[in-house]
């Protein structure tokens, strides 16, 4: 037993450990248990849930791209109700924080997915998803919209007592203005970031290697635009960040950190190595030996310009 | 399903672009099953980033083999391991083929590199005492398989080897002397030549299965990216990964 | 000598074949002319040239990142004037199309820049980039501003009679929005993109790996962005497209022509392999053959969706 | 400046992590001069993306040998080469050092794997027949480096091979025994380092040349990635690949 404090909190939220699993990186938790005590890290952010069950988009879904891949997956997921009923009782059995990911195509969707959810006591927050098209009104991103997104807050913070933090998309020119209307509509935390917009073209067919042309870029590749996204925002907003993106080793989360996370997610790493969440704990602890952290939530934000 | 940093026993070339690589893992040999395939991370950088889905080809003891032909940064890096260097290995993964069913004869089907999954079922076959005809075919005489293969008829688009034609024509042209007996015919190889097999099958109602293929992220059910159409429900994708490779012939429609 | 046409033209301004060498990746010729003969390829996009000479940011300027590295430079270059006097001597002596890109801080400097320029002969057309911070308007991009980059360009336009790209950031929700401003202030064409936000920090001092804080990433990590940003302009603005954006090789370029590009900027990859700007034409003419394209022209926005 | 595929001749170790990697390449071989570098594609893939440069240790013949201590992916990937295989390599880029200058002894100050480029500065030497003497320094004695050095003092941080301290605190506790040569100092080595042996050369206004540092994209003068401070011209940085990586130690402000 190691007497570094591995804990962090997430606004109200605290965690054993930083160390949290990506929405849509690994379902519900049942396959990546197989790999990983679920007990020994942060906690797991569910796929994103909608209202209703969503089948997804026809293959081809992903592609390898330079130390990143391409996903459009479509947001194929079992619904709010599915979950409660099949996913919940295995989610029970751990002892580690449930974030339970919402993606909707209306703010209604958002209010009413959050409402269903948020009686279940083994749910500790929402990360809401803005990642999506606002079908109502043109089908453009929420994650686009400064004022879609304090709504979508302001609305889901109004039905939950739980924490929300808002899952923030990166293909913006200031991503702090966006978390600055996610603060001041009452959020607790933003989590950044979301997959870049890509695409990638068979040179033989001419046609585009994903089925819905476009995809979510993810993988090493971004991790140096999602850590200055990171530090953008905890230089110009007080609010509790969660990193994501890119991150495949140890030093890459403590790098996250250093910008200004207080936690921070694996995505695309896990169907790498799905181990690796487990195996980090060990390795940030010597970090921490070794740089004389006793508290390694005194790492966020502690970048020395 | 396991992790396992498995040995590289050896590498052999068995055809113009084709290749065995044996990997000693006891947990892996020893669960396999005929049809299901293993997720391997062929180095320790980025490139390539994600793990490369191979069928297991067969099992000897405590180490297994892949069957593979060499198509990119991948199994480029495959084909150029050394015995004794340490490969990350996953699985086994997905489902395999199912040996019950009422029949006396199998009837294996394999379109080029969909040969590599055969060995292993043949093997597990011959245990329970079934006869065995093999189908083979590819582009051209290169390209057609017939490794560790019994009673093997093959079939060459350029009529290099074999009957010309595709596989299934093959197949075709064969069927009457099959009519009379109980079959179970098991497919593997690229989609156009399983979508022909899938239409043959089903017209004349024959019993089989079919190993798909995909793209895959992660090989183990997490990332959805592997989706394949069902026939019975389609509210919801089934997974290559998960629920397949294989399939019951009628359960899928084939992209 | 094959019988593939691969003259391409960006607006008025045709080019032997679509390759181009980007901004501030060759500097003036020079160097990259002992490993090329510019006389093969389309043309050479000069280093961004300032009013006055800039000294650039202190070291550290470049780090490497997962396919990719991040760059801070900093502008640094010989102004206009040095530009005129000693680099144009050199530039004259090829026979390939001299682009000269323009950086500034104020309006009115980029409007002097090619007032000073646009006599000279031997420059073929202006690639303004307007991923410069307005130091008169609060140092904002100009290239986050619409209105800023319309006015820039109209001004632009105003005192050259030469073709003018504008060499759009990619730090933007929709690029489209931009390119057509762009074009409706009169612009020849567009270059997409330059370089996304980045920043990377060493875990042991916990200082940013690149002195200026943050840095452009470069290489292919950004590909899969930079071919979707391209298809986005293609798919809903009418004006010519000049892709840039993680080309290493011959393969990349063709799935940039066909996601809607012109011609297209080899960048990073001069620093690798120096000499493929020279080969790839010959790649390029085999892939011709092989697909059967006689004018390689036809290939810009062939994509099947 | 050229662009070579040369051949690996040999991969040897020379200490706990240090190596030597002998290239066939006429051309680089036949132009190069002591203190200049080479800028070397490591693998055919993305990782590493960019080139990596090194000193040029030494020269025979037609092949040309490169010391290097693996300390990442770049490095370690060189000591791993194969005899037989095949780099990309370019060079020989910058200045390198002047043997000009009337002096008759040559005081070599290495610093770790400063010591890279002197063997080959040492024969060139040699030839003009100066006197030489050398002194190289380390941590402790696993990093201090005397490879074809002669004459040599040796320095340690912890005391553990010859002089305790550091390499410029032994030069200067030696340097009486110089005093009524005409010396000409060539330093090389990490940048801390090479700034007190800086500031030892100004203050007794010695003849010296220093070998700088400074990480790099390019590595020939296109990217401006490794800027360095002049001291004559505060308009302009000069660039470490193309006008040094070699400078007279009054020329230069290290960061
Ligand atoms: C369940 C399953 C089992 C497989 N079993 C075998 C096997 O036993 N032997 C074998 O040789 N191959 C098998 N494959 C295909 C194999 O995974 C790919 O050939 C391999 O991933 C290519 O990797 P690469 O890096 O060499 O090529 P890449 O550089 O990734 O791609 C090179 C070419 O191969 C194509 N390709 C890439 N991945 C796949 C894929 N998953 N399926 C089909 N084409 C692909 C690409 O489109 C490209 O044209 C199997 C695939 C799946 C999904
Ligand atoms: C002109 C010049 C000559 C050089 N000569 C030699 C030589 O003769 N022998 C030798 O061993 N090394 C030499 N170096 C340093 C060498 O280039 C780096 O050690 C090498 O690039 C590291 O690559 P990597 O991929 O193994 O490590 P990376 O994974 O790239 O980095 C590993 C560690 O090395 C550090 N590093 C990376 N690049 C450099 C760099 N350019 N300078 C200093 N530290 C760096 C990183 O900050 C990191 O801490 C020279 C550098 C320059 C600029
Ligand atoms: C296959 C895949 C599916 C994803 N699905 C979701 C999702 O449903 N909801 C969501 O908010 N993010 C989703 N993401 C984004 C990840 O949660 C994460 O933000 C992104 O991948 C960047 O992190 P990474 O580079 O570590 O993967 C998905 C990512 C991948 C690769
Ligand atoms: C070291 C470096 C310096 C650059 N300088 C400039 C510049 O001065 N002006 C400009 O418009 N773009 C500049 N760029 C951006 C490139 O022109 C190009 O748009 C970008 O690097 C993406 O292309 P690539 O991935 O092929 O490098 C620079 C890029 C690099 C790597
Ligand atoms: S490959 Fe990830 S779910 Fe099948
Ligand atoms: S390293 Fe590119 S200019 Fe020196």
């Amino acid at each position: 037993m190691s007497a570094i404090d591995l804990s962090v909190s997430i606004g109200p939220l605290t965690l054993r450990n930083p160390i949290l699993l990506a929405s849509g990186t690994v379902g519900y938790g049942n396959e990546i248990s197989e790999f990983v005590d679920l007990n020994k890290i942060g906690g797991i952010v569910t796929k994103s849930l909608s209202l209703k069950p969503r089948k997804g988009n026809s293959p081809q879904r992903v592609v390898e791209t330079p130390s990143g891949m391409l996903n459009a997956i479509g947001l194929a997921n079992v619904g709010v109700e599915e979950f409660l009923k099949t996913k919940i009782p295995f989610l029970k059995k751990f002892d580690t924080k449930i974030i339970c990911n919402i993606a909707a195509s209306s703010v209604e969707e958002y209010v009413e997915c959050t409402r269903l959810l948020t009686g279940e006591e083994t749910i500790s927050a929402f990360e809401i998803n803005v990642s999506c098209p606002n079908v109502k009104e043109g089908g453009l991103e929420f994650g686009n919209d400064k004022r879609a997104v304090a709504r979508i807050t302001e609305q889901v913070k109004n039905v939950s007592t739980k924490p929300v933090f808002i899952k923030l998309s990166p293909n913006v020119s200031r991503i702090s203005e966006f978390a600055l209307a996610a603060k001041e509509a009452g959020a607790d935390a933003v989590s950044a970031i979301n997959t870049l917009v890509g695409t990638a073209f068979d040179i033989m067919t001419r046609k585009p290697k994903i089925k819905n042309i476009t995809g979510g870029l993810s993988g090493p590749a971004i991790k140096p635009v999602a850590l200055a996204k990171v530090l953008e925002i905890r230089r110009n907003v007080d609010i509790p960040i969660i990193g994501v993106g890119g991150i495949f080793s140890w030093q890459d989360a403590v790098e996250f950190m250093i910008a200004g996370a207080s936690a921070f997610q694996l995505g695309t790493v896990n169907f790498v190595y799905p181990n690796i969440s487990e195996t980090m704990v060990n390795d940030l602890i010597l970090y921490c030996e070794k740089m004389k952290i006793a508290s390694l939530k005194n790492l966020t934000g502690s970048f020395i310009l | 399903m396991f992790l396992e940093n498995a040995t590289v026993n050896s590498v052999t070339q068995i055809g113009t672009n084709v290749f065995l690589l044996n990997l000693q893992s006891d947990k892996i040999a020893k669960h396999a099953k005929p049809g299901q395939f293993v997720n391997i991370k062929v180095s320790n950088s980025n490139f390539p980033l994600l793990r490369r889905p191979f069928s297991i080809c067969n099992v000897e003891g405590d180490s297994f083999t892949i069957m593979f032909i060499s198509v990119g940064g991948g199994t480029s890096a495959l084909q150029n391991k050394q015995r004794g260097e340490s490969v990350d290995v996953m699985g086994p993964l997905g489902n395999g083929f199912s040996l019950a069913g009422n029949f006396d004869k199998a009837v294996i089907v394999a379109g080029g590199i969909g040969a590599a999954p055969f060995p292993f079922l043949i093997r597990e076959l011959d245990k329970t005492g079934k006869e065995i005809i093999c189908f083979s075919g590819g582009r051209s005489k290169n390209d057609c398989i017939t490794y560790e293969m019994k009673n093997v008829l093959a079939a060459t688009d350029d009529g290099s080897f074999g009957f010309e034609g595709n596989v299934v024509q093959l197949l075709g042209s064969e069927i009457n002397k099959l009519k009379n007996d109980r079959i179970k015919i098991f497919g593997c190889g690229p989609t156009p030549m399983l979508k022909s097999l899938q239409q043959f099958c089903i017209s004349n109602s024959f019993e089989a299965e079919i190993s798909t293929e995909s793209s895959m992220a992660c090989g183990f059910g997490i990332c959805q990216g592997c989706p394949i159409e069902s026939t019975t429900n389609k509210e919801k994708y089934l997974l290559v990964c998960k629920d397949g490779p294989v399939f019951n012939v009628n359960d899928v429609e084939l992209p």
